[in-house]
């Protein structure tokens, strides 16, 4: 009988280490971390080369430095904006000196992977990290589910969700590090109303910022007399919108007004295909990597209303009259990593990660969050890519000027400018439209 | 409208065929219903995007390449994995699950190779779009329309009249009968599995450049693909292409006149009733339990 | 016999290490983080169980098990904020809805070949996935605020202890019962139905009526697991319940062992840690699961518990314990 | 017991069973014989339910049983063996005898659930009897050892062990000597004999003559789905159709 027990022991004792082992040490609070540290270390590892001053351990909070944590979408598709994200994180810190009231900075990043119920855990995460201050996701769902957990644990967070309805006056730790995708909606309505528009048709893509988006625009265009003649709406794992298409073309429109963030790129070049050359109206910036997608044919005429978008070369920024901020910005990221960035988050990145530091630096404590988020609603004196930043209008929003963009044959134009100067005229030769 | 809607509705429903048609060719020459022919399209899409886009061998060649590409890794996949997991006595839903795990494999092997970004397949003719009776059209979507008549005539004349389309035939219904007549069973699986998989370059060749290169194409699509098959008679090689296109057709009229967020709803609602109702589907090809 | 002997036992050690874990891990950590992800792993395992009862011993394969966890999720949350009943009763009720489900399901799909069950669930699965997403009233996009996970009224989501241990009952009662069920008349029918469907007729079994059961006890379990992860989160937002994340049921099962009670906790336990380490490495991620199946299918079929028994036989054998016959390998592949 | 009254059995034209009637009297043992593909099994899944009749019926103890379903008819005391075994493979020798328990076995989904008194009961019993049934068919000493490791004679063995939990009436075997050797043949001839004084009716097929015609009370014999003859044993060894028809006209 003695082997017996002896022989269960064994099992026994295996079986504890096994699984101890694999739980990655379940005991303890500094092991604790090891597992979670796996998480930060891979996410590290996927965002290409070193990260921001502090070196040592990617994943875990470290004493006296000042640890923002990062929860974004940075893998599978949106894995090239997680690498420009890393590097405007680096040349907002390097903008700040390196250092932040004398304390390194320490970035402890958790990807969302497209799942708002993941934000939920990467909030619990970044809590239980007990890090200083968050930077956000740009997606408005992970805002929505992340946002009151870090509201309830006190911690001073920049979102880059463009939604309009993510700011709510309850708020009191979190802000916008973005522009706000509404008020483009007025200057939009404006266009349409100075090219003499009547027919509109709308596209909006079926996720949390569309929606928003669209719910705040459908007032707008009634109140402006322009008359809906389509209303489409299509998600990302459709990929095929022929039917979408052919409605909007069939109801004769004057213009598409486009508000989708993945799907819309390849509607537009499906909408091009079924016989639609007029104006589109993009909500989102139109960025190189959708021209990259498309092609140059189906992307003429897209029209945005942005605080800034992405070029193909710095001349072609500097002929577009881009932004000062936005130029020396693009001078650091092609000194940095040899190409410009591809999507226009990686701007909101830096803006949101520079105002974060800038309020931590006026506040004077990187450890007080009640300080550091009065400090940030009291700068209005700053500039930044999104243009002058200015959080005492009251709307606690940062971002008020933006300015409209055209992309026409190889890169987006200023639409003022290519107005002034007969471009809409050489467009309806091109087309043959007469609107 | 009508018309548009129609003739957009016979194309997806080929696309959906073509894709049907790759399912159903394993299933009767192997009785395995393969998951991973999503994959399989995407690997060939890929594969195309390389050759023609990134390349810039012409497309004729690019097809071509893709093709041979493709059976090779096909036959490759059958004789290095299925075949030796059929040694190992492992069947029936087993033998499924192993091509889940392939086709999650072959999407990882994707995204680590071509990155995870959408590329752009370069269209194959120069006009961007064609006015045919009426409706604006990319040409690339009527050569699809075609590509997938010719292989469905293809696949049905070797399946039907040569000697080792009958063969492969013979081996999915008894593989030691099969045996017993002559038949090399393991080179004619190995050739099953190179079929499906040139049937899968089509697609892939095709799909590219309407939608773009993603890691999410041969997925998204084969789910429909699946359910053209099924509707037409698991197996039936007809079948795969009358499925198709009905489940097309309604696609895209209940996109047109209904609500076009329900038309991925619907679609999915017949395929589950079509199981339901009817498994043998419209060819009545054997799909229940003796129970 | 000395066969049976070991089986018990191993179940009887494996039992207590487990528990003892189980019971002092909240104890050993206090990182809030960490016993919120093992209170999700209790959900894991209830789900996981659920799908063995139906693919390990009813033999019935289902790629759609996510459209019950869903439809536990959405009912609990509309329960709770519209007809405002207690978080506990609307738990068990959304779990009944989810069984009904499932039974439903069954009626007509439970005499397809595997194949086409298989298809059937893609299929249905799908149509959940989308009809959720195309129901306005249940903000799909935007996610629903769900009451927080709470009994007779104490917020258990302040303190993840308290829903650790929560939902550590709950999995006890969860394998228990599975244990009875397993033993008993039922899942011998259910076995049965697996082996020979024919001669389950034979033997007087009304096999329709046992698949539809089997099916139904799935779904009740996975639908649990939905409700209460809804509450857990306090949050149902539907890209959490497209029809790809229900392989994970199938791997978690596939890893752990099939046809076993403890297959599916380990299968959970590691599954979940894989999950978070590889969580942004989507691509690694794939091909570590992808590459799981197909190595789990060819060389270790019984997965983890064949291994451990595996293991006991082994040292039972060196150490002369007097096992004669031939270990029994376990799992299909000797059928 | 049973009647089954010109029954055709037709599969697209081709009728396997051209209007046979065959009566099983209670408490003997019924032989039916004939050359393989004379349409015997296929008379024999008519009775056990697996095979619908296109025309005829079927009356167990009185009652008309025609098209019934299997597990209805196994209630109701029909329990059957298979040509080729269809034992439960991946389960215990005792799990199988188990499974005949089945039916007989009286707990519902929540007794099993809470493991009531009730239920304990009943499986307690189930065991027994399965143990005793296994028993007398030899095979308790190998009750853990999974079915699928069992030789081949001892597989049949369990399957009429498994019949026989089921407490049947009637006790339908099919083909059990084949694959038999000539000790295994006598083993299974008492083990018919004793069943049948356990006040089982029994209805065996079989092509192997010596089997049939020294345990049947009574024979029929078919050929190409024609009832030929019928009769105690002796007559029918006589009778020259069968002869000419089966025995090859020595």
């Amino acid at each position: 009988m003695r082997q017996k027990r002896m022989l269960a022991l064994v099992l026994a004792l295996a079986m504890m280490f096994s699984l101890t082992a694999c739980s990655g040490g379940g005991d303890g609070e500094t092991t604790a971390a090891g597992g979670t540290e796996a998480a930060g270390e891979t996410t590290a590892a996927a965002g290409g080369e070193t990260q921001a001053a502090a070196e040592g351990e990617e994943g875990s909070a470290q004493e006296g430095a000042f640890n923002i944590g990062v929860y974004q979408w940075m893998s599978g598709n949106a894995a090239s904006i997680g690498e420009e994200m890393k590097v405007a994180f680096e040349i907002a810190v390097e903008d700040m000196g390196g250092t932040v009231n004398g304390e390194e900075v320490n970035f402890i990043y958790y990807d969302t992977t497209n799942n708002p119920e993941t934000a939920v855990t990467a909030a619990q995460y970044l809590i239980g990290q007990n890090v200083d201050a968050v930077i956000g996701s740009f997606q408005s769902s992970d805002v929505v589910a992340a946002l009151p957990y870090l509201e309830d644990a006190g911690i001073v967070n920049v979102f880059m969700g463009t939604s309009g309805s993510l700011v709510t006056d309850d708020q009191k730790y979190s802000v916008r590090g973005a522009f706000n995708a509404d008020y483009s909606i007025p200057q939009f309505v404006a266009t349409m109303q100075e090219l003499q528009y009547e027919n509109v048709a709308v596209f909006y893509g079926q996720d949390e910022a569309s929606i928003a988006n669209w719910g705040a625009m459908e007032p707008a265009l009634e109140e402006a007399g322009l008359n809906v003649v389509a209303v489409e709406t299509g998600s990302e794992s459709d990929t095929d919108y022929s039917a979408q298409c052919l409605k909007i073309v069939d109801s004769n429109p004057d213009v598409v007004y486009v508000v989708c963030s993945g799907a819309g790129v390849n509607f537009v070049k499906q909408l091009r295909e079924y016989g639609y050359n007029g104006i589109v109206m993009n909500k989102d910036e139109w960025m190189t990597s959708h021209v990259d997608q498309i092609g140059e044919a189906n992307s003429q005429y897209v029209m945005g209303c942005v605080a800034y978008t992405t070029y193909k070369s710095i001349e072609a920024a500097e002929e577009a009259g881009a932004r000062p901020e936005v130029i020396t910005f693009l001078e650091k990221f092609q000194e940095k990593t040899g190409t410009l960035p591809t999507v226009g988050i990686t701007y909101r990145c830096y803006d949101s990660c520079y105002l974060m530091l800038e309020a931590a630096k006026r506040a004077g404590t990187n450890h007080d969050a009640d300080a550091i988020i009065e400090a940030m609603l009291g700068i209005n004196d700053i500039s930044l890519c999104m243009g002058p930043v200015d959080f005492t209008q009251g709307d606690r929003e940062p971002c008020h000027e933006f300015m409209r963009t055209i992309y026409v044959d190889e890169g987006s134009k200023n639409f003022d400018s290519w107005l002034t100067n007969g471009g809409y005229d050489a467009y309806k030769s091109a087309t043959g439209r007469e609107k | 409208m009508l018309k548009s809607l129609i003739i957009v509705g016979l194309i997806m429903g080929s696309i959906y065929g073509l894709i049907g048609l790759g399912y159903s060719v394993i299933y009767r020459a192997s009785g395995i219903m393969n998951l991973a022919q999503g994959e399989l399209i995407t690997l060939s899409a890929f594969l195309g995007y390389t050759f023609f886009g990134v390349c810039g061998l012409p497309y004729g060649v690019a097809l071509i390449l893709t093709v041979v590409i493709m059976f090779v890794l096909g036959v490759m996949i059958q004789k290095g994995l299925v075949s030796r997991y059929q040694k190992r006595g492992v069947t029936g839903v087993y033998m499924l699950l192993i091509t889940f795990g392939l086709s999650r494999v072959i999407n990882g092997g994707e995204a680590l190779i071509f990155g995870s970004n959408a590329k752009r397949f370069p269209s194959i003719f120069n006009v961007s779009t064609v006015n045919i009776m009426g409706a604006h059209l990319q040409p690339e979507r009527i050569m699809c329309l075609f590509l997938a008549l010719i292989s469905m005539l293809l696949v049905h004349l070797f399946m039907t009249r040569t000697k080792t389309g009958i063969g492969m035939q013979a081996c999915a219904m008894h593989s030691k009968a099969a045996e017993a007549c002559g038949i090399d069973v393991v080179k004619s699986n190995g050739l099953t599995w190179g079929l499906a998989s040139v049937v899968a370059a089509m697609c892939g060749m095709m799909l590219g450049p309407i939608y773009g290169v993603t890691l999410m194409l041969g997925a998204n699509l084969s789910q429909m693909g699946f359910a053209s098959s099924v509707a037409g008679g698991m197996g039936n090689i007809y079948g795969a292409m009358v499925g198709g296109i009905i489940i097309g057709l309604i696609e895209s009229l209940v996109g047109g006149y209904v609500n076009s967020t329900w038309k991925s709803m619907i679609a999915y609602l017949i395929l589950f009733l079509i199981l339901a109702v009817r498994p043998t589907g419209l060819f009545n090809e054997q799909a229940v339990r003796d129970v | 016999m000395k066969g049976n002997m070991t089986v018990k036992k191993l179940n009887r050690i494996i039992l207590l290490v487990l528990g003892v874990i189980a019971v002092i891990l909240p104890l050993l950590i206090t990182n809030s983080y960490r016993l919120y992800f093992f209170s999700f792993v209790g959900i894991y395992v209830v789900a996981a169980s659920g799908l063995d009862i139906l693919f390990g011993y009813a033999g019935m394969i289902s790629f759609g098990h996510i459209a019950y966890y869903a439809i536990g999720a959405y009912v609990t949350t509309l329960l709770t904020s519209y007809a405002g009943l207690p978080v506990m009763a609307s738990i068990l009720i959304a779990a009944a809805v989810a069984a009904a489900a499932g039974a439903l399901v069954a009626l007509p799909c439970s005499k397809l070949k595997f194949q086409f069950l298989a298809l059937a669930s893609i299929a249905f699965a799908n149509f959940i996935y989308q009809l959720i997403c195309n129901i306005e009233f249940l903000q799909p996009y935007r996610g629903m605020k769900v009451e927080p996970l709470s009994i007779f009224g104490v917020n258990l989501n302040s303190d993840y202890r308290y829903t650790y241990y929560f939902i550590l009952v709950w999995v006890v009662i969860a394998l228990l019962a599975k244990h009875m069920i397993v033993k008993s008349k039922i899942g011998r029918a259910f076995m049965a139905c697996r082996d020979n469907t024919r001669s389950a007729d034979g033997m007087g079994i009304n096999v329709r009526k046992y698949k539809v059961m089997a099916f139904a006890i799935s779904t009740f379990y996975v639908g649990f697991a939905g409700a209460c992860a809804a509450h857990l989160n306090e949050l149902v937002v539907c890209n959490t319940y497209v029809q790809a994340n229900s392989f994970n049921y199938v791997i978690m099962c596939i890893f752990g062992g099939v046809n076993t009670i403890f297959g599916p906790v380990i299968g959970a336990v590691v599954f979940q840690f894989i999950n978070e380490a590889l969580a942004s490495a989507t691509a690694w991620r794939d091909i570590i699961f992808g590459g799981i199946v197909m190595l789990f299918i060819a060389f270790l079929p019984g997965g983890c518990m064949s291994a451990l028994r595996g293991l006991e036989e082994k040292l039972a054998a060196r150490f002369s314990l007097g096992k004669k016959e031939a270990a029994s390998k376990g799992g299909k592949k000797d059928d | 017991m049973i009647k089954a009254e010109n029954i055709l059995v037709q599969f697209g034209g081709i009728s396997a069973v051209n209007h046979v009637s065959i009566e099983v009297r209670k408490g003997r043992i019924t032989g039916l014989i004939g050359p393989n593909g004379a349409g015997k099994t296929t008379f024999f899944n008519c009775i056990s339910g697996v095979q619908n009749v296109t025309e005829g019926k079927i009356y167990y103890e009185g009652k008309d049983i025609t098209n019934g379903r299997g597990f209805q008819l196994c209630e109701a005391g029909i329990a059957r063996t298979y040509q080729n075994i269809n034992l439960f493979h991946s389960l215990s020798v005792l799990d199988n005898a188990l499974i005949g328990k089945h039916c007989r076995t009286h707990y519902g989904f929540f007794a099993a659930l809470f493991g009531t008194p009730r239920m304990r009961r009943e499986e307690e019993k189930a065991r027994e009897d399965a143990l005793e049934k296994l028993k007398i068919v030899g095979l308790d000493h190998k009750k853990d050892l999974k079915a699928g490791q069992l030789p081949y004679g001892e597989q049949r063995l369990l399957e009429i062990a498994r019949a026989l939990c089921t407490e049947p009436k009637v006790l339908l075997l099919d083909e059990p000597a084949a694959g038999m050797n000539a000790t295994e043949k006598v083993v299974l001839n008492d083990l018919i004999k004793k069943i049948a004084s356990m006040g089982i009716t029994v209805l065996v097929i079989e092509h192997d003559m010596d089997v049939i015609m020294n345990i049947s009370d009574y024979v029929y014999v078919m050929n190409d789905g024609f009832l030929l003859a019928e009769g105690k044993p002796e007559e029918v060894q006589r009778n020259p159709e069968v002869i000419t028809a089966y025995l090859g006209g020595n």
